[in-house]
């Protein structure tokens, strides 16, 4: 297997402080790797590094040979990785159609965003039904699903997704793990960041755990699972025990 | 915040000595009438600083108190009569009590609104004392305007006593302005700058306190507005009630420093007498008002944060570099 | 009852010239949170503009809105680069204010040294006629004014709805955040909405010029009007603007016929202050979140 | 369990189409430290903003100590003893430490043109920073502390007006190991003078140590109630909170 995206000594962080103090992280191609790590660890911070959102200080991202820890947001869509954020990221007032179309905004050939969004049209039922529809009038989880797809409308090699079941009844949550499933068996690789960390890295085949800033544990999800470091780490001693 | 310090004593007893000096010392009438101007303006600036430069809602409407204090002076003399000479400068806490109080139910509308929106309908409040100064023309005389008597100072030291009057007015302001600095409301003014919300969560009557501090920027505008009608004696819409001297008096404070005590009176004393030169040098309101809006630029482009606080911050930053050679004061740690 | 109706009719086709200018000016607010004191002005400068080609090359001032709003348009990207580009940090909005503030003092007195300050208005010949609809009075020039702006309008929200740029600014106004990570460059669109928002006015200006007597100074009266409209209307809400636009021009109308001229936009600022009781965020704009 | 300090009963909000509290009901005993917890977007943080009067609720009753609270308002509820702090550390940046402390005292408007800071105030902030081990920084602009420092500064600060009841909004969220233990030991040692809280935590070892009750939130409504240790066992809870 070979690494699509390799971190090396990545510092970054808001204002004076840094948050990320030095992040070593390697992600194989059509994988999913998902993150975890008690709250204030870094996990959001590594993806808005990753999608541009914020410059590393120091450190380096090689996404397949190709150095881009300098890239603006748009430079990275166009190599292929796409960010679904932690919050509400539709456009409440525009519809679900419009919604989709800005997935493609960085394409500048209207035909070729149309015929996208027509086949994400095809794949997700819910985007065909109701694509005239304002997206602030879709349910939580429908949103975060339009999210999805708007995302797919690049066609994206490497998906990051910053807590995607979060306040997901579950039912929803269920198959928003589908969906993570679903993209991976395309070939997608995808770095998930995940609150709920059983579920995540159950479908996960690698897990690193987030300490403060730095990467303190990596391996296979199953076994991340069983690690009574991770339970001690993340999900307090008490809780897990029950 | 400041403290009682005996230099900062010293200081304001010299500012007040040199001030109370200056019309004996320099006789011209030119250039007391400048120095009328200058104070004026450093009254309204320290004003504008009590209510916009603590509270931080930037009001933008404070000519239209200034011209209500304009008005009600000259609508006074026309239907009452209050004497001349000194007689008018006593009545004038009256006149801006009355006119403070008037305000204070616009205020607390316009105070259920913030930011831009506060900045927006304040200036609203310009505008509609204006418009009133235009149509009610059995009080104002409308665009006609209002004729004062000329009171019977001496010719050779006629602008003294409006040069005396307005120092006080400044005087007042600035020694309002230490009172409240060092004082709880000022503790509670401050704190509503810097974060409302949670004022509020604390137990802080905020509409209170930015209501005293809206009260007082209007009592002090409104003086001024009346020792400048009877210091100029004709008073109309356009005059009394003009957007560039609210604005002066905002560019004088944004110069100085906002939520300073001396920055209003320090930016006054800098842009004032440009701003005469620039008159005298390009003729009133044609290619000095390019001009002006220049100097406004420059000021707000390069100097946003004001004289004061860049001088403030370069020496603490210096001291501050001294003092981490010695110990570290503050580590950051992890943000959430 | 007669004299009402046809005041309504004249406050729609006022109204309709308004909700043009102060489009622009909550188009602005709604991307980049500035408000611009100098949309005024810069009315004002199209307005003059347009009075200049047409005494000087007879260029019809309805013709003229295709040179004046492109001019102006580029005028407003390059007033954006140079003066409101800088202004960022937590002071930026309210040192906005003041910057557009001072370029609308310096518009005014590069016009009042050019054109001096007495009272123009562009006059081509159909100025003065009118055509009458059932009894009611329609002037020619007022309702070429008003359907001109609604053309406009619709064509911004065309250009709003239908087209990349527009949607990339509406998703900027919705969500800046999610409009950058889907690759949204947040400064090209800041700068080129400003340019919009200028022109908005530009196209606004040319058509004022017809309707009403203008001099440098009359800038002031425009922007008392156009930012107690936005307010109304919620800032950064182009319906809001719409609407407060035609309901300021019905009650100004109203006011004038049944009460008297002059008290005509005092009690629009009126109304302002008693809605602002009520409803503090506007007709339709959105609270300020408090947390 | 002893009288209850602040009662909620079917606490609702909706925001749009999404009711981020729905039908909620619960109660804070006096002298107890109650815990509010649940899983993000489970609606806490909206709850506090409800009973603190920051948010107006579309439906729902709230009684504190005894009287009923029909339009709250977080003046007049700080003013009676109910207070909090946010998730976000909140100070005064440019002022002080001691000015950030002595403005939480309410004064009563006579007292307006007093001296901002009296000697028997600035004695008191003293004393409660020397507490929560910041009483060297003192004299230091509260916008230069750390993140945690400034949780301590706001927890610290809402003492000063002697409240009743505090609702703290995850006070160790951010915060570094140590600074943590120190604030269990402060809430601690409060809760043993008498003093009675609410807290949302996401620490749930913490929770589990500090809190009785537990009462946890899904969804916006109450899902269970009760001691640590009833809570822990239930399987709803095991379900809704580590997605099982």
């Amino acid at each position: 297997m070979t690494a699509l995206l390799k971190l090396e000594g990545v510092v970054a962080g808001y204002g004076r402080g840094d948050i990320l103090r030095g992040i070593d992280l390697e992600l194989e191609e059509a994988t999913i790797t998902c993150l975890v790590g008690p709250n204030g660890a870094g996990k959001s911070t590594v993806l808005k590094t990753l999608s541009g959102l914020l410059r590393p200080r120091e450190g380096t991202i090689v996404l397949a040979g190709e150095e881009i820890s300098r890239c603006s947001p748009a430079e990275l869509l166009a190599r292929g990785i796409v960010h679904v954020a932690q919050e509400r990221s539709l456009f409440p007032l525009m519809t679900v159609w419009d919604n989709l179309l800005m997935g493609g905004h960085i394409l500048r050939e209207r035909p070729l965003v149309r015929k996208r969004a027509e086949a994400i049209a095809e794949r997700f039922d819910l985007v065909r039904d109701r694509r005239d529809e304002r997206a602030g009038a879709l349910s939580g989880g429908q949103q975060k699903l339009v999210e999805i797809a708007r995302a797919l409308m690049l066609e994206p090699r490497l998906i990051l997704m910053d807590e995607p079941t979060m306040g997901l009844d579950p039912k929803a949550r269920h198959l928003m793990f589908e969906m993570v499933a679903q993209l991976n068996e395309e070939g997608r690789t995808v770095l998930l960041v995940e609150q709920n960390a059983r579920a995540g890295l159950a479908i996960a085949h690698h897990g690193a755990v987030l300490d403060n800033g730095c990467v303190a544990l990596t391996g296979p999800g199953k076994s991340l699972l069983d690690d009574p470091r991770v339970a001690e780490l993340y999900l307090g001693g008490a809780p897990a025990a029950a | 915040m400041s403290r009682a310090t005996t230099a900062g004593l010293v200081r304001g007893g010299a500012f007040a000595a040199a001030g109370i000096a200056f019309p004996f010392v320099f006789h011209a009438a030119w250039i007391v009438n400048i120095g009328v101007l200058t104070l004026m303006y450093a009254a309204l600036a320290t004003a504008w600083n009590l209510f916009s430069g603590y509270t931080g809602y930037i009001t933008l409407g404070q000519a239209a108190f200034f011209g209500l204090g304009a008005y009600t002076l000259g609508i006074t003399f026309e239907h009452v009569g209050v004497g001349s000479g000194y007689n008018p400068f006593y009545a004038l806490p009256l006149v801006g009590a009355g006119i403070a109080l008037v305000s204070v139910p616009v205020a607390w509308i316009a105070l259920r609104t913030r930011h831009m929106t506060f900045a927006i309908v304040t200036l609203t409040l310009l505008f509609i004392v204006q418009q009133l100064a235009f149509n009610l023309r059995s009080l104002t005389k409308g665009s006609t305007g209002l004729m004062l008597p000329t009171p019977r100072f001496p010719i050779d030291s006629y602008d003294t006593p409006f040069y005396l009057a307005m120092l006080a007015l400044l005087l007042a302001g600035l020694a309002l302005c230490w009172l409240i600095l060092r004082s709880k409301l000022g503790l509670m003014l401050l704190a509503i700058r810097e974060d409302e919300e949670k004022a509020r969560g604390l137990g802080i009557r905020v509409t209170g306190a930015k209501l005293i501090a809206w009260s007082l920027m209007v009592w002090l505008s409104a003086m001024v507005g009346g020792v400048w009608a009877y210091y100029l004696t004709f008073i109309y819409p356009e005059s009394s009630v003009d957007p560039l001297v609210m604005i002066g008096a905002v560019l004088m404070t944004f110069l100085g420093g906002r939520g300073t005590l001396w920055g209003p009176t320090i930016g006054a004393l800098v842009l004032v007498p440009t701003q005469q030169y620039m008159i005298t040098k390009l003729g009133a309101s044609q290619l000095y008002l390019v001009g002006y809006s220049a100097v406004f630029m420059v000021v707000l482009l390069l100097l946003p944060r004001g004289i004061l606080p860049s001088l403030r911050g370069a020496i603490d930053s210096r001291r501050e570099r001294r003092r981490t050679h010695r110990e570290p004061v503050v580590r950051e740690e992890a943000h959430a | 009852m007669h004299q009402v109706i046809q005041a309504i009719i004249l406050g729609v086709l006022v109204g309709g010239i308004y909700a043009l200018m102060a489009s622009g000016l909550t188009l602005v607010f709604g991307i980049m949170k500035v408000i611009n004191v100098a949309q005024g002005a810069l009315v004002i400068l199209a307005a003059y503009l347009s009075y200049a080609l047409f005494s000087h090359v007879h260029i019809d001032p309805f013709v003229s809105i295709l040179i004046v709003t492109p001019a102006m348009f580029v005028l407003g990207v390059a007033v954006q680069l140079v003066f409101v580009r800088s202004l960022r940090g937590p002071d930026g909005s309210e040192l906005s204010l003041l910057v557009t503030w001072a370029l609308a003092l310096g518009i005014e007195g590069v016009l009042s040294v050019i054109f001096k300050t007495t009272y123009r208005v562009t006059s081509p010949s159909y100025a003065d006629s009118s055509w009458s609809v059932f009894g009611y009075r329609i002037s020619e020039v007022r309702l070429f004014a008003f359907v001109a702006s609604a053309v406009l309008l619709v064509l911004l929200s065309l250009l709003l709805t239908r087209t990349r740029f527009g949607r990339a600014v509406r998703a900027t106004v919705q969500n800046p955040t999610a409009a950058t990570l889907l690759g949204v460059d947040a400064n090209r669109v800041q700068t080129l909405s400003f340019g919009l928002g200028v022109s908005m006015a530009a196209a606004a200006g040319a058509v004022y010029g017809v309707i009403y007597p203008f001099n440098p100074g009359s800038h002031y009266d425009l922007i008392s009007r156009l930012l107690s409209i936005v307010v109304l209307g919620g800032l950064g809400s182009l319906g809001g603007a719409v609407f407060a636009s035609l309901g300021m021009g019905v009650i100004e109308a109203i006011v004038a016929v049944e009460i008297s001229p002059v008290w005509a936009s005092f009690s629009f600022f009126v109304v302002l202050l008693a809605f602002l009781l009520v409803r503090p965020q506007g007709i339709f704009g959105v609270r300020e979140r408090v947390l | 369990m002893s009288a209850a300090l602040l009662e909620i009963e079917g606490l609702t909000k909706r925001f749009g189409g999404v009711t981020a509290v729905g039908d909620c009901s619960f109660s804070v005993p006096e002298g107890s430290v109650t815990a509010l917890v649940g899983p993000n977007g489970s609606g806490k943080t909206t709850a506090f903003n409800l009973i603190t009067g920051y948010l107006r609720a579309d439906a729902g009753a709230i009684r504190f100590a005894g009287s009923s609270i029909r339009k709250p308002n977080p003046v007049s509820l700080a003013r009676r003893g109910l207070t909090r702090t946010f998730q976000q550390a909140r100070v005064f940046p440019d002022l002080t430490l001691v000015q950030n402390m002595v403005a939480a005292l309410q004064q009563p408007w006579r007292a307006a043109l007093r001296r901002a800071v009296r000697k028997p105030e600035q004695a008191r902030a003293l004393e409660l920073l020397e507490e929560f081990g910041l009483a060297r920084l003192a004299e230091e602009r509260a916008g230069n502390l750390s993140y945690g420092q400034k949780k301590l500064l706001e927890f610290a600060a809402v003492l000063m007006a002697d409240p009743r009841l505090v609702l703290l909004d995850e006070p160790t969220a951010g915060v570094n190991p140590l600074l943590v233990d120190q604030i269990e030991q402060r809430i601690r040692d409060l809760n043993a003078r008498g003093l009675t809280f609410l807290l949302v935590e996401h620490n749930m070892n913490l929770v589990m140590r500090l809190s009785d009750p537990v009462v946890v939130l899904d969804h916006g409504t109450k899902l269970a109630e009760g001691s640590p240790d009833v809570v822990r066992t239930d399987p709803r809870v095991l379900e809704a909170y580590l997605g099982g």
